[in-house]
């Protein structure tokens, strides 16, 4: 299925050049992140290197190379949230789930990371949920947004 | 290299390695050229980087194809309808050089004429390629300021390989890419040494630098310098040679550093041959297979252990030097021979140096006449080199052709000799892989080289495995008209579907029990690149 | 082809429709801050309420005009009127629905103001409220007005005029005539003059050109080009087609970065609208020019806003910044000439050619030209932003626009310009915003952020935060940005923790010397944020490295130095 | 195009008009100290070393990727460049080991001497394989470097808390300790635009940053053609011939052609005593230009194979047994003269020298008087 997406997908950049963002893009739609196997496919389609192709993947914060966890939790590390307390709502987080900034649990189920700042300064410090913004947070409403179950 | 002999005059390597950097494009075709010549496939890739256009036909997905602007998947076998139908459309489209095949070629209405056979209908139908695919080639290739070919056993190793690469001349003389930087025709040799020992006259037909042993004149003045009286009669070529030890007309061989036990087709029959003689002699650095089946084995130095010379493919002699003393009692092949010569009585035989024998070389064969070791030195020089003053010759056929004028023959297509049927449906394709080198004898010795592969492997399309049921690893049974081998499978998506791969690298599967015997009746090559075969999976 | 004519008509019929006389307009802000807030369930439920009871009234939408602030933003037409109302969060609507449209009235309690120049219905003039009176709205003019995803709406209140003024009436070269003549610098921090820049690619002989965008807004804290393209996108889109004209570029990109999804929307359907009307693709309004548009969005890099990595991450490799030469004007994507230059920076190109380059030139100040939009953060009341004059004081923004920190602590610096910037004191209110000011300081005006900081911030904690980041962002080319970008983290690190030595100052100094050799902006400038605050803000290392304390209380180690309590 | 005439620190240079000025000064046998910049390959500019003053130009540019022009005047002995190179040069040695440059006995050491000094084990200059030949060493010795200087025992250098990585030694040939890494991608470099191969690349960026395969599987399960080019351009130790790193230093260099196809590239047999002790691609080679492949390379040690033929050998009762050169030669003498004329065939060898082939061809003709002679070529 995902293999078919992929096959798809690739035929209509066959060949093309300045398309490998788009390409990334599309194959993290497809299966959450970019696999070893997609690489390969993407190197043979756009006529790079495999090499080539990983280089440039890992180069870009936002892209995947394992399989993206069941929860995203990110915390804003902008000027704004940082002078609005997200250092204490980060240590809220760790301690509420017990997962590290920039670590997934070892089940892969959470993962805690910082995240750019998209420039929403007026809801600072914000988190996101799988994308969902919350903001104006504190260290005291961090339980209530991401519920119960300590990560182990 | 008849058929390029036929057509130019001469049958090496046009152009030179560097200037194939230089193409603005380049035909690779029938030459898995990143495996099998990895440091020519840099020019290559250089070439496609600098925004060369790089055509690749081959029916097998080889890593060229990741650098190239095209890839012609052709059927195995069909390379001159396909280079007909190039040719073709160069013709029908106007996009023919007529100064350069008026000014410097000949017979070219006999070529025109056989192109009416190539109609693309037909030529798409042989290939299996589309036919726009074929058009865009040509034009690829024809538009081009310089193009070179390149090609290397894919081509040869055919029943009809003196075809394939008569129509490979033809298609450069059309477009006018002979003589110039950048173009040519382009033959890449297997062997360190294969045009060195083509040019000393280790060819049953000729002396040094392809003089005809037959022609009278010649004769003489190697009567007069060897100081002996000669055979005119061209001699046996190694087929024909294991065929007459196997008839029992050649009784006694004296073979040198060969193992035609493994890399010969057929490799029952050369065995029983080698069995039958009465006296063979086997010159080695190892007990190869062959070597086993000697009444007596003359250990010889390897190359770290002599001084000496070899001749690239680019017509390049280049010094072979000294390292280290000959291990154990080992001695140079030249010295041996010579021991043997002395013993036999013979006259001429006594040099001190391999210089010395170079200088007799130079006296006697023109191409050479201006090379001696003092001038090797740095980078060698590439023949024709007729004067002690002489440059060297990068890019042959400049001015003229060696023969006068490029002989256009016309195209025919023939199919392979023993097309693919009921019983054996599949064809198989032999060739090399990086890592080893031909018998092995050298590479399999050399620890990590095995380490990374120690067996031979047949490679097989996923779509026939699938239908075969055969899973990647699986151990399976390859069988063809002569005999059969068992080798695991490794399913491989770059094998066209219809087809398999094998190398000969592995004395512990001897491919070429599978291969035949069939040759090219002009080169004598024999067709190692097609037969037909099944796969079964082993229970 | 339509023409320009044609696409004018259908615009203004489709903006009065939308006004309309008898319906009132009821705009929610949907930009992402006003998402952020809770803008998208505002509109659900506003859409909700007006169809259970049935009320006569467009529910629309239309994106942020600068008072993130008071998100969710609802701007209610009437009568040719527009009241705009904050923080209209879900549960508030129901009550708007009531005042504003069941009794036909207004909210007066919950009104930031209404829009023209005079008092209506006992609401004040937005243009007077203090958010907006230093502002001079000309690239901003049409955001929170118009519906971003219409672009009829643009054509309508003036979009796309200047480019079909360009086309129609003027040469390449005297497009790039009115531009030096207006003087507009690059807005992305490096200031230089724009139409020498197109000039440059206007001259160079090979061809395909590329003229590419730049809307890679990475430094954290700015967010004025978000709001450009989220509120008004086509206004970007035309300043590029204008640059296009002029430089004789066919081709062109915005690169996003992939921070801004909502803004990526907004492209993407702005370009379709553009293609749809013929103001993109082959033979732009008829008038046989040509210029193909495409968006390429970023995937986390904040070295891919340098412009040649962003040319390298375009071209399918790492966002590596090159070497240079050749520069992008001889060499950029795909080896071509190129032009890259920042999304405000384009969008005052329709403003100059519609008004001229002296009309431009008259506002600002002497040796910096125009407006320039600035957005507000951090320890301040009113978080936005503005568009002002340069040249405007520093203390207007933060104290008019701004509100000032509000929290009853003084301020204690501004961070302007993002990662490879510095840190001004208090004490730098009065300066003007030019940047031609800021860099005496030490540290650069930049693209447009400003982030103020109050007396509860520890610098030193905060400057490890920007030098950290420009660790984790460092491309990896140059020895001396990789690994200097890490010793400074190293150091800073110990100094917070009480570890520091007296010779680590001499080190910073001594390896931002290093640095300077580096091959790009990031690597060069990545030590400002620490050598700006070692002089505007000695004391707080002295603090951290002699007394083993942190002032503001921030790091683990004491509040005030043992020596002074005693 | 015409020449450019410049000056490079008081010498009078002429070059082509934008060729890089350090290959320029490199030719005109100045040295400016790099560690990224390769010949004939576009310029990194990664390593920042090679700082030079030009007259007229702001700051300290780079030779590198300063392209020579007309009376450009150039010099690259001045205090403030090499107090810049020698900031440079402390910054990269944060990250890599320095007790090569640091230890009080390294001047009366030659190399593989057994280390006699007390020292943390791991970092003593004999664990490292590169010693004495290692180009980091070298400019660091040019510049006069006595160590990591002041960041010596800083955060995460080299001498505090760094992670260790993993060495990748599952292929047989390159060995891979990434430890010892500067990141001059000269090996990504010269795998991608001299081999086509890219194999690998610079991943992820900032302190992360690494040179790795694709999801850093062994190398020889990528597209590497294990052709060691990347082990030749190395500055540091990060990358060595796995089987041969040991082997210090050699007696003599021999230049000869690879025995294996007919591309003829030239190699350097490095020789001690009487064995081959590595093999490196020769710079000078006609055809290959300092490129070799994985055979020529790393597959020569056959040479050395045991089942090397020592001794002649005659078949006796059906097993051989050893003889001298003279009963070999005067047997095979006696039982070949049974067999002059059309009886006789030899069979020559494409591996042979063109003196030996000429020799064989002639024996078969003069002494055997039969043309039947013939080779492998059509194989």
């Amino acid at each position: 299925m995902v293999q078919e997406k992929l096959d798809d997908l690739l035929k209509e950049y066959r060949g093309k050049r300045g398309v490998l963002l788009e390409v990334f893009h599309r194959v993290q739609e497809i299966q959450g992140y970019i696999s070893p196997q997609a690489v390969e496919a993407i190197a043979t389609a756009l006529g790079m290197s495999p090499a080539h192709v990983y280089g440039a993947l890992t180069f870009y914060s936002e892209l995947r190379t394992t399989p993206p966890p069941e929860r995203s939790i990110g915390l804003c590390g902008g000027p704004a949230c940082y002078l609005r307390g997200a250092e204490k709502v980060r240590q809220a987080i760790e301690g509420h789930i017990g997962v590290a900034m920039g670590q997934a649990s070892p089940d892969n189920k959470t993962e805690v990371k910082w995240v750019q700042c998209p420039g929403i300064c007026h809801v600072a410090p914000f988190l996101t949920v799988d994308g969902k913004i919350h903001g104006k947070v504190t260290p005291e409403v961090v339980p209530q947004i991401l519920g119960e179950g300590k990560e182990r | 290299m008849a058929g390029l002999a036929t057509t130019f005059g001469s049958g090496a390597m046009t152009n030179s390695i560097a200037d194939l950097g230089q193409a603005a494009c380049i035909l690779a075709i029938g030459t898995n050229t990143t495996e099998a010549h990895p440091v020519i496939a840099l020019q290559l890739k250089q070439m496609a980087r600098r925004g060369g256009k790089l055509i690749v036909a081959n029916p097998h997905w080889i890593e060229l194809c990741r650098h190239a602007t095209m890839w012609l998947r052709q059927r195995p076998g069909s390379d001159v309808a396909l280079i007909g139908g190039m040719m073709r459309v160069i013709v029908d489209e106007g996009l023919a050089d007529s100064n350069f095949i008026q000014e410097r070629c000949e017979n070219f209405d006999a070529l025109r004429e056989s192109l009416a056979a190539f109609s693309l209908e037909r030529v798409s139908q042989i290939t299996g390629l589309p036919q726009e695919q074929i058009r865009e080639a040509a034009r690829l290739y024809a538009t081009s300021s310089s193009a070179a070919i390149v090609y290397a056993m894919g081509i040869t190793q055919s029943s009809h390989g003196t075809d394939n690469v008569q129509a490979l001349a033809d298609l450069a003389m059309l477009t006018g890419n002979i003589g110039k930087p950048g173009s040519g025709v382009n033959p890449l040799r297997g062997h360190n040494n294969v045009q060195g020992s083509c040019d000393m006259g280790c060819l049953p037909n000729v002396f040094t630098g392809y003089q005809s042993v037959a022609d009278g004149g010649i004769r003489e003045r190697f009567e007069a310098a060897w100081g002996v009286s000669l055979n005119p009669k061209p001699g046996l070529t190694l087929g024909e040679i294991f065929d007459a030890a196997h008839d029992g007309t050649v009784k006694a061989i004296y073979l040198v550093g060969e193992n035609p036990v493994i890399t010969d087709p057929n490799a029952a029959h050369i065995e029983e041959a080698l069995k039958r003689l009465e006296f063979l002699v086997v010159q080695d650095i190892f007990l190869s297979e062959t070597a086993r089946l000697a009444h007596v084995v003359l250990p010889a130095a390897s190359f770290a252990e002599k001084e000496g010379t070899f001749t690239n493919t680019e017509r390049r002699v280049q010094r072979v030097r000294q390292a280290i003393s000959p291990v154990g009692n080992s001695r140079p092949d030249w010295w041996i021979t010579v021991q043997l010569a002395m013993r036999l009585g013979a006259q001429g035989f006594s040099y001190e140096h391999p210089a010395e024998i170079m200088d007799e070389i130079a006296r006697l064969t023109a191409s050479y006449g201006g090379m001696a070791y003092h001038r090797l030195e740095n980078g060698g020089l590439q023949w024709p080199c007729p004067s002690p003053n002489h440059p060297g010759t990068s890019i042959l056929h400049r001015e003229a052709f060696t023969r006068g004028k490029g002989h256009f023959v016309p195209v025919e297509y023939r199919g392979s000799l023993e097309q693919p049927d009921e019983e054996y449906p599949l064809i198989l394709n032999t060739g090399r892989m990086l890592y080893h080198f031909h018998s092995s004898t050298l590479t399999r010795r050399v620890k990590g080289l095995r380490e990374l592969h120690s067996e031979e492997r047949v490679e097989i399309n996923p779509q026939d495995a699938v239908s075969l049921g055969i899973a990647d690893g699986d151990l399976v049974k390859v069988t063809s008209r002569r005999g059969a081998v068992t080798v695991r499978a490794k399913v491989a998506e770059g094998t066209p579907p219809g087809s398999l791969f094998m190398t000969f690298h592995f004395p512990d599967t001897v491919t070429n029990l599978l291969t035949q015997p069939g040759r090219d009746p002009v080169s004598k090559i024999p067709e190692l690149k097609f037969c037909a075969v099944r796969v079964a999976k082993v229970a | 082809m339509s023409t320009f004519e044609g696409l004018k008509t259908d615009g203004e019929a489709a903006w009065r429709n939308y006004m309309g006389d008898t319906k009132p307009l009821l705009q929610v802000g949907m930009g992402s801050c006003g998402v952020a807030a809770g803008a998208e369930e505002a509109l659900a439920v506003l859409r909700r309420e007006v169809t259970a009871r049935n009320i006569p009234a467009t529910v629309s939408i239309t994106g942020c005009n600068g008072m993130c602030f008071a998100e969710p933003l609802v701007m209610v037409t009437r009568e040719g009127r527009t009241v705009t109302y904050g923080e209209m969060t879900p549960e508030r609507i129901p009550a708007l629905v009531e005042e504003v449209l069941v009794r036909g009235g207004v909210w007066a309690e919950a009104a930031l103001g209404v829009s023209g120049e005079e008092e209506w219905q006992g609401i004040r003039p937005l243009a007077e409220t203090e958010f907006f009176r230093l502002q001079e709205r000309r690239l901003m003019a049409r955001c929170g007005v118009i519906d971003p995803e219409n672009i009829e709406h643009n054509i309508a209140l003036g979009g796309y005029a200047a480019l079909h003024k360009a086309l129609s009436g003027m040469t390449p070269e005297t497009v790039i005539q009115e531009m030096n003549q207006s003087g507009l610098a690059g807005r992305g921090g490096a200031n230089f003059p724009c139409g020498r820049k197109w000039d440059f690619l206007r001259q160079a002989k090979a061809t395909p050109k590329y003229m590419i965008c730049n809307a890679d807004e990475g430094d954290p804290g700015a967010f004025v080009n978000r709001i450009l393209l989220e509120s008004d996108p086509h206004l970007v889109i035309e300043g590029i087609l204008i640059g296009a004209y002029a430089t004789g570029a066919e081709a062109a990109y915005i690169y996003l970065r992939e921070e801004y999804p909502l803004a990526a929307r907004r492209l993407r359907i702005a370009l379709e609208q553009a293609r749809a009307r013929g103001l993109v693709g082959d033979n732009i309004l008829g008038l046989g020019f040509k210029c193909n548009l495409e968006l390429v969005v970023g995937a986390g890099s904040y070295v891919c806003g340098e412009e040649t990595g962003l040319i390298s991450s375009i071209q399918d490799s790492r966002g590596m910044p090159r070497i240079r030469p050749p520069f992008p004007a001889q060499a950029g994507v795909f080896g071509k000439p190129t032009n890259v230059n920042n999304v405000e920076t384009y969008a005052n190109a329709p403003l100059i050619i519609a008004h001229g380059g002296q009309w431009y030139a008259s506002m600002g100040t002497e040796r910096a030209r125009g407006t320039k939009m600035f957005s507000i953060s951090g320890h301040i009341v009113r978080t936005g932003v503005v568009e002002v004059p340069l040249g405007t004081p520093l203390r207007r923004i933060f104290e008019e626009a701004g509100g000032g920190v509000g929290n009853g602590r003084p301020l204690k610096a501004i961070q302007s310009g993002g990662p490879l910037s510095g840190f001004l004191t208090a004490r730098h209110l009065d300066l003007p915003l030019e940047p031609q000011a800021f860099a005496p300081e030490g540290v650069l005006m930049g693209s447009g952020g400003l982030v103020f900081v109050d007396e509860g911030a520890c610098l030193v904690d905060m400057v490890l935060r920007y030098l950290t980041f420009a660790q984790d962002e460092s491309c990896a080319r140059c020895t001396t940005c990789r690994i200097g970008t890490q010793r400074y983290v190293d150091i800073l690190e110990r100094i917070t923790q009480g570890k520091g030595r007296p010779q680590d100052l001499d080190t910073f100094r001594w390896l931002e010397g290093v640095m300077r050799n580096g091959n790009c902006a990031h690597g060069q400038a990545s030590p400002t944020a620490v050598i700006s605050t070692l002089r505007h803000f000695p004391e707080e290392y002295e603090a951290h490295i002699r007394e083993k304390c942190c002032p503001a209380g921030v790091c683990p180690l004491p509040a005030a130095s043992p020596a002074l309590t005693r | 195009m015409a020449k450019v005439t410049l000056t490079i620190d008081q010498k009078t240079v002429e070059a082509e008009p934008g060729d890089p000025l350090l290959e320029v000064a490199k030719k005109a046998g100045v040295y400016i100290p790099h560690l990224c910049y390769m010949d004939d390959l576009p310029s990194y500019g990664g390593c920042r070393l090679c700082a030079v003053e030009i007259e007229g130009v702001r700051g300290l540019p780079l030779a590198c990727t300063t392209q020579v022009t007309d009376g450009m005047v150039v010099r690259t002995d001045t205090a403030p460049v090499r107090e810049l190179q020698r900031g440079v040069m402390e910054t990269i040695l944060s990250e890599h080991p320095d007790r090569c440059l640091t230890c009080h006995r390294k001047i009366h050491c030659l190399p593989n001497w057994i280390c006699l000094r007390d020292d943390v084990v791991t970092d003593r200059c004999v664990t490292c394989a590169k010693n004495q030949w290692c180009e980091l060493q070298q400019v660091s010795e040019f510049l006069g470097m006595e160590g990591t200087g002041r960041f010596y025992e800083e955060g995460r250098s080299w001498y505090g808390a760094r992670e260790e990585i993993p060495l990748e030694r599952e292929n047989p040939f390159i060995e891979r300790d990434y430890n010892k890494c500067i990141l001059c991608a000269r090996c990504v470099r010269v795998c991608d635009e001299v081999r086509g191969v890219g194999a690998i690349s610079v991943t992820y960026k900032g302190d992360k940053a690494r040179i790795d395969t694709p999801f850093g599987i062994p190398l020889h399960e990528t597209n590497c053609e294990l052709c060691g080019a990347c082990v030749d351009v190395c500055p540091t130790a990060s990358l060595m011939d796995k089987t041969t790193k040991w082997a210090g230093l050699p007696d003599k260099l021999v230049s000869t052609i690879c025995p294996y196809c007919g591309t003829g590239c030239q190699l350097l047999l490095h020789v001690k005593g009487e064995r081959i002790v590595r093999v490196s691609a020769d710079a000078e080679g006609a055809v290959n230009k300092g490129q070799a492949c994985v055979k020529g390379r790393y597959g020569l040690d056959f040479v050395h194979h045991p089942e090397r033929l020592t001794t002649p050998l005659i078949r006796d009762n059906g097993a051989f047994r050893e003889a001298s050169w003279d009963e070999a030669l005067d047997l095979v003498a006696s039982r070949l003269g049974d067999y002059r004329g059309e009886e006789f065939a030899a069979i020559a060898s494409s591996k042979c020298t063109n003196e030996d082939c000429y020799i064989l061809q002639k024996f078969a003709r003069v002494v055997m008087g039969s043309n039947n002679v013939d080779h492998c070529a059509r194989l």
